[in-house]
């Protein structure tokens, strides 16, 4: 791969960085700074060339300059109306101009409100519900205990969760005692969640450390 | 709909009239070829900008043979007045296929190739047909229903709230604190921090970010409080600041408002949170806001705050990252609070509306999921008719294609 | 004015956006893919916006030697470097074996896997900080992290492999994974799509306009 | 059950650490009874102890492989030698210590079966991990294998699941070459294989977008093709609704990793010597769950005491 010294340069690198992070966990202190001044100036620096080619450039330029028209697709000339947002975007730093800037924004909120709108109804209310609507127990009878007890608790876990998202209604009454199941519910749900996290969180750690006893100190083979 | 069901009959009539046939016939005339594809249909596909074509047919008999002596198919289509090109191949049994590559300027005739060791056997083509596409697509219209409905109900709220009619809004804990915990940062003389999420302006739960950040900077600006707002989007930087702007003059107060208060770190999620949480060691806020869309860097967050002994109040719609969020924040909007939360701060009578409207919503939903779920049970334990046909009723309203 | 003209674009641009799901026909059918190539094409020009404040910040903090100005230094030097390489390597910027890469592998991925890892300390300390059995509610939760963590490690089927088979810890797990957390997730799922349904139309009908900034 | 436990790895550092980690949690149990919090810091030296000291002296357990990961298992063994199969790495760097030993293990057990393999990435940051298991086990371990005859690797297409919506039907179009440029038509192993509708078994591994649900969705279900998924834990439990008509099977996380090694060493005892990071990683997650779980019954414990004491007050 790469030359040796190299290579030793990018591995003490990398540790260098690697035990800057892991330092901020006893404090704040200098050598976590410096590696954070680092990311913030390479992240930043890294979108802002990825954006330049993958969007502007290949999506743009590309798009509408460096394409034969035959390859084309036939609606191209819609890429303008990209740039001509952005132009209208960048018009923030003219000071006398730069409310006109509200009007890309205006029409992104406008779009992503509109597109959210039905993508969210279809595929989590209606699906959701879909789902949720099945029976508790066949004819057969032959579904297993633990799944006749799952069905039920899924059945009831869902209404009383909904229960208690209702704003209107005040939580009283047999509707209260509903919404207090529903956030019981709730709660196994977000301990199930954390609780099952751990071990993914784990790894990234253990992938961290591997790198710096294995590949850095070469403590292990 | 009732074309392609007629189509689908007269298809099973065809094979059962041949599997009757005697099987000595058969076997006989097709000693080393074999037979060709039957009934091959093309119709429009439906609900598409005209460019898509479905075809179906009944395979070789020779396919249904075990071991089957038909290998695969071959689509081919010939444009009227062109050459003839293939299209497709298909695994044997296959009996149908969508063309998705027609142009509506042409005409087009499809013919099926069954292919075997022993040679092709080329169907009867089918009739010159030129795909046609549509305004609507009626596969959707349940969906536009329901979404109508439950639309219209949000619309009705917020039009007899405007009418003055008094509406009743449950509590919600995590932001009736927002004062408190404002007031609290402007006794201790330290600023806070809002972090609208690491998702740019095209998705809402940002856009719900800002809204609020909208009612909270007011109250921002009546404390004189200090307000930080490091971000990880360009486009939400100038939302945020147009926001926290028009706040400031709200309150009567434009020359204490400043472009600085929102500031730009680095689009990358852990770049953005390795400087956060060096701001939040550095300059102690004494309340931190979590709102809008969160990763894995939720859990980062919480934790230093709450080294610094911040209060923290979060929220998003993440189902993953809920879980930490509540764990480990002072207050935690969990999911559908997160966009209730503008209109409830907000206390305007034709936005609370909009709340009301939502839970027509789940009203629905609480029934359907009731009615749904004994139909099924009842349906299939019993096998009782109307369960079942009550049952299938609903799966298909709440299907979605 | 100032204020009349985006509330009209967002009432537009909404609506719009919701009818073209229903229409297959021609242009309809192409906008949800416009609205991401014009969203991209935005979003490139912004981060001049981006790139441009983080920069005024930095030099501005330099200029007066204000508290920790060398750090602002080490970001812009960083910065111009990964432009800098960025912009000579060409479109392939990002190909096996540039600078780029290089940076990228021995830079920036370091320091982006090891920030994620430190999430694995604060995993704990959450733990053990907020699984207390305050009330009902929060031991619910304590219970349910704690169960479903033991049935993912080995340990959690030794403690109970005196139980039949069918009813250890793991299993256990899954069934909670399977069953209450489905529920839960299903509920909050459905009332996120209501509220985003009400918030979309609020924005829509331009009853909620803070983000448009005053006149 | 004797044998889900058998533990190995009996030298001095596991005695050593575990007893530092024991020690260390009694004298925790006795600050807390005398009602004192912890400290963060002393919180974070645990989950160092508990992870570092497990890599340093490997512990192992025997892991019992589970339905949805015996179900991939039992699809590459029944495949006819000689099928083949592809391999797509759609993940980054900060996930790879959870998905890449699968991708490794899918990678040999295909070898040791004979199936040819198609490598790809739709990951634009998974075109360096490919290259890493090419390296490190399909080099090292199989240099009989050779390239484009027995696998090939196409590298990485941008597009997402653009790209997965042409493969299904059409290979070429997107891929006219392999990652080397040699054109696609003259690589011998894949005169068979015109579309990805052709392959035998698809694995997807990754955890984001697109990820093996995408697969599903744009692959599997139009192209009629079976599925597998390697994903993080964290994405596993959204994977399990298309488990098991649309994924034969699903493995989450590193815990079916380490069972996917453990079923292939029973299986292929010749890979009892190979680099096993599931099963290497099972003995930190052990040790690191234990801490955790052991933080909060202190913690519980600190909460009662002071809840005790101020109700004496």
């Amino acid at each position: 791969m790469e030359s040796g010294l190299m290579h030793h340069v990018a591995l003490w690198l990398a540790a260098f960085l690697t035990l800057g992070i892991f330092s901020f966990l006893y404090r704040d202190n200098t050598w976590y700074k410096v590696c954070e001044a680092i990311f913030v100036g390479i992240s930043a620096g890294y979108w802002f060339v990825a954006y330049f080619w993958d969007n502007l450039y290949t999506k743009f330029w590309v798009g509408v300059w460096v394409t034969p028209m035959a390859d084309r697709p036939d609606d191209w000339y819609v890429l303008y109306v990209g740039a001509a947002l952005g132009i209208l975007m960048l018009l923030r730093l003219v000071p006398k101009v730069g409310w006109i800037s509200r009007w890309p924004l205006a029409f992104i909120v406008g779009a992503t409100a509109g597109l959210y709108l039905v993508t969210y109804f279809a595929s989590n209310v209606m699906l959701q519900i879909e789902d949720t609507v099945r029976p508790i127990f066949g004819a057969e009878n032959d579904a297993p205990i633990y799944e006749i007890i799952g069905n039920i608790v899924v059945a009831v876990g869902t209404f009383t969760g909904l229960i208690y998202f209702f704003f209107s209604k005040e939580h009283r009454g047999a509707f209260g005692r509903a919404a207090k199941v529903g956030i019981f519910f709730l709660m196994i749900t977000f301990g199930a969640s954390f609780g099952y996290t751990v071990m993914s969180r784990m790894s990234l750690l253990i992938g961290r450390m591997d790198f710096l006893f294995s590949d850095w100190l070469k403590l292990i083979k | 709909m009732l074309f392609r069901v007629a189509i689908a009959f007269a298809c099973l009539f065809i094979i059962a009239g041949v599997a009757g046939q005697p099987a000595g016939d058969t076997a006989l005339a097709v000693q080393q070829t074999i037979a060709p594809v039957t009934s091959l249909i093309a119709t429009n596909h439906e609900y598409d900008n005209g460019t898509g074509i479905d075809l179906i047919w009944v395979p070789s008999i020779d396919d249904r043979l075990a071991p089957s002596r038909v290998t695969g198919y071959e689509v081919w289509r010939s444009v009227v007045g062109g050459s003839g090109s293939r299209i497709a191949e298909l695994p044997a049994g296959a009996n149908k296929f969508t063309d998705e590559q027609c142009s509506r300027e042409s005409t087009y005739v499809y013919s099926v190739v069954a292919i075997s060791v022993a040679g092709n056997a080329v169907s009867i083509s089918t009739a010159p047909i030129q795909p046609a596409r549509e305004w609507i697509n009626l596969h959707r219209l349940n969906l536009l229903a329901i979404a109508f409905l439950v639309s219209a109900a949000v619309i009705y709220f917020i039009q007899s709230a405007r009418s003055g009619k008094k509406l009743f809004v449950r509590k919600i804990a995590g932001l009736d604190a927002v004062d408190d915990a404002i007031g609290r940062a402007t006794e201790m003389g330290r600023p806070i921090l809002f972090i609208p999420g690491i998702q740019d302006m095209d998705d809402v739960q940002t856009i719900a970010a800002i809204t609020i950040l909208g009612r909270v900077s007011r109250v921002v600006a009546d404390y004189d409080t200090k307000i930080k707002m490091p971000v990880s989007r360009s486009l939400v930087m100038t939302a945020a600041r147009e926001t926290i702007k028009a706040s400031y003059m709200a309150a009567g107060r434009p020359d204490a408002y400043n472009d600085d208060m929102v500031s730009y770190v680095t689009d990358e999620q852990f770049g953005y949170v390795a400087a956060v949480d060096g701001i939040m060691v550095r300059e102690k806020p004494a309340t931190c806001f979590y709102l809008g869309a969160f990763f894995a860097e939720s859990l980062i967050l919480a934790e230093t705050g709450n080294s610094v002994g911040a209060i923290q109040i979060a929220g998003t719609a993440m189902p993953a990252q809920i879980p930490f969020f509540v764990a480990a924040c002072d207050f935690a909007l969990i999911g559908e609070e997160l966009f209730a939360a503008s209109a409830y701060l907000s206390n305007e009578p034709k936005q609370l509306g909009s709340l009301k409207g939502q839970d027509v919503g789940k009203a629905v939903a609480l029934v359907v999921i009731v009615v749904g779920t004994m139909a099924a049970t009842i349906g299939s334990a019993w096998d009782v008719t109307f369960m079942n046909q009550l049952w299938s009723a609903l799966k298909v309203v709440f299907q979605t294609n | 004015m100032r204020r009349d003209i985006p509330l009209l674009i967002t009432g537009i641009a909404g609506v719009v956006f919701i009818v073209q799901y229903f229409i297959p026909h021609f242009p309809f059918n192409r906008f949800s893919n416009w609205f991401s190539d014009w969203f991209s094409i935005v979003a490139a020009c912004a981060i001049w916006l981006g790139a441009l404040n983080l920069f005024k910040l930095s030099l501005e903090k330099i200029h007066a030697r204000r508290e920790g100005w060398g750090y602002a230094v080490i970001t812009i030097v960083c910065f111009l470097l990964m432009t800098v390489v960025g912009f000579s390597e060409g479109r392939d910027y990002s190909k096996v074996g540039t600078g780029f890469d290089w940076l990228y592998n021995y830079v920036y991925s370091p320091l982006s896997s090891t920030m994620f890892a430190i999430l694995a300390f604060f995993v704990a300390s959450a733990s053990y900080r907020a699984f207390r059995a305050r009330n009902f509610e929060a031991t619910l939760l304590l219970i349910a992290a704690f169960l479903v963590m033991l049935g993912r490690v080995p340990i959690g089927d030794l403690l109970s492999g005196f139980m039949p088979p069918g009813m250890r810890l793991s299993q256990l797990a899954t069934w909670i994974m399977q069953f209450p957390n489905t529920a839960g997730q299903r509920a909050i799922l459905i009332g996120i799509s209501l509220g985003i349904v009400s918030s979309s139309l609020r924005l829509i009908l331009g009853i909620e306009r803070s983000y448009l900034g005053g006149d | 059950m004797t044998e889900a436990l058998v533990v190995t790895g009996t030298n001095l550092g596991v005695v050593i650490s575990l007893a530092l980690i024991a020690g260390g949690v009694i004298w925790l149990l006795v600050r807390s009874l005398k009602g004192k919090e912890v400290e963060r810091r002393v919180i974070f030296g645990f989950v160092l102890i508990a992870v570092s000291a497990p890599i340093l002296f490997p512990i192992t357990f025997h892991e019992q492989i589970s339905p949805v990961v015996k179900a991939v298992f039992d699809k590459i063994e029944s495949l006819p030698a000689g099928s083949t199969v592809a391999i797509s790495f759609d993940f980054d760097p900060a996930m790879a210590p959870e998905v890449q030993p699968m991708a490794n293990a899918f990678t040999r057990h295909c070898f040791a079966k004979g199936h040819k393999v198609v490598f790809l990435s739709i990951w634009a940051t998974g075109q360096s991990l490919l290259t890493s298991t090419l390296d490190t086990v399909v080099r090292r371990e199989f240099p009989e294998k050779r390239e484009r005859i027995d696998w090939v690797n196409l590298g990485y297409k941008a597009g997402n699941q653009g790209v997965l919506n042409v493969i299904v039907s059409d290979l070429r179009k997107m891929y006219p070459t392999d990652v080397n440029a040699v054109p696609l038509d003259s690589i011998p192993m894949l005169a068979e294989v015109k579309a990805f509708r052709d392959l035998s078994l698809i694995l997807a591994v990754g955890g984001g977008f697109p990820g093996p649900k995408e697969w599903v969705l744009y692959v599997g279900d139009p192209g009629n093709v079976p599925i597998a998924a390697g994903a993080a834990a964290v994405t596993a439990p959204q994977l399990y609704p298309y488990y098991p008509r649309q994924l034969i099977g699903i493995l989450g996380g590193i815990k079916s990793a380490a069972e996917y090694e453990s079923a292939m060493v029973d299986k292929y005892p010749q890979f009892d010597s190979v680099d096993k990071p599931g099963l290497r990683m099972m003995g930190p997650q052990t040790l690191a769950h234990m801490v955790i779980m052991m933080f909060i019954i202190i913690g519980n414990i600190v909460f009662f005491r002071s809840k005790r004491m101020r109700s004496q007050l």
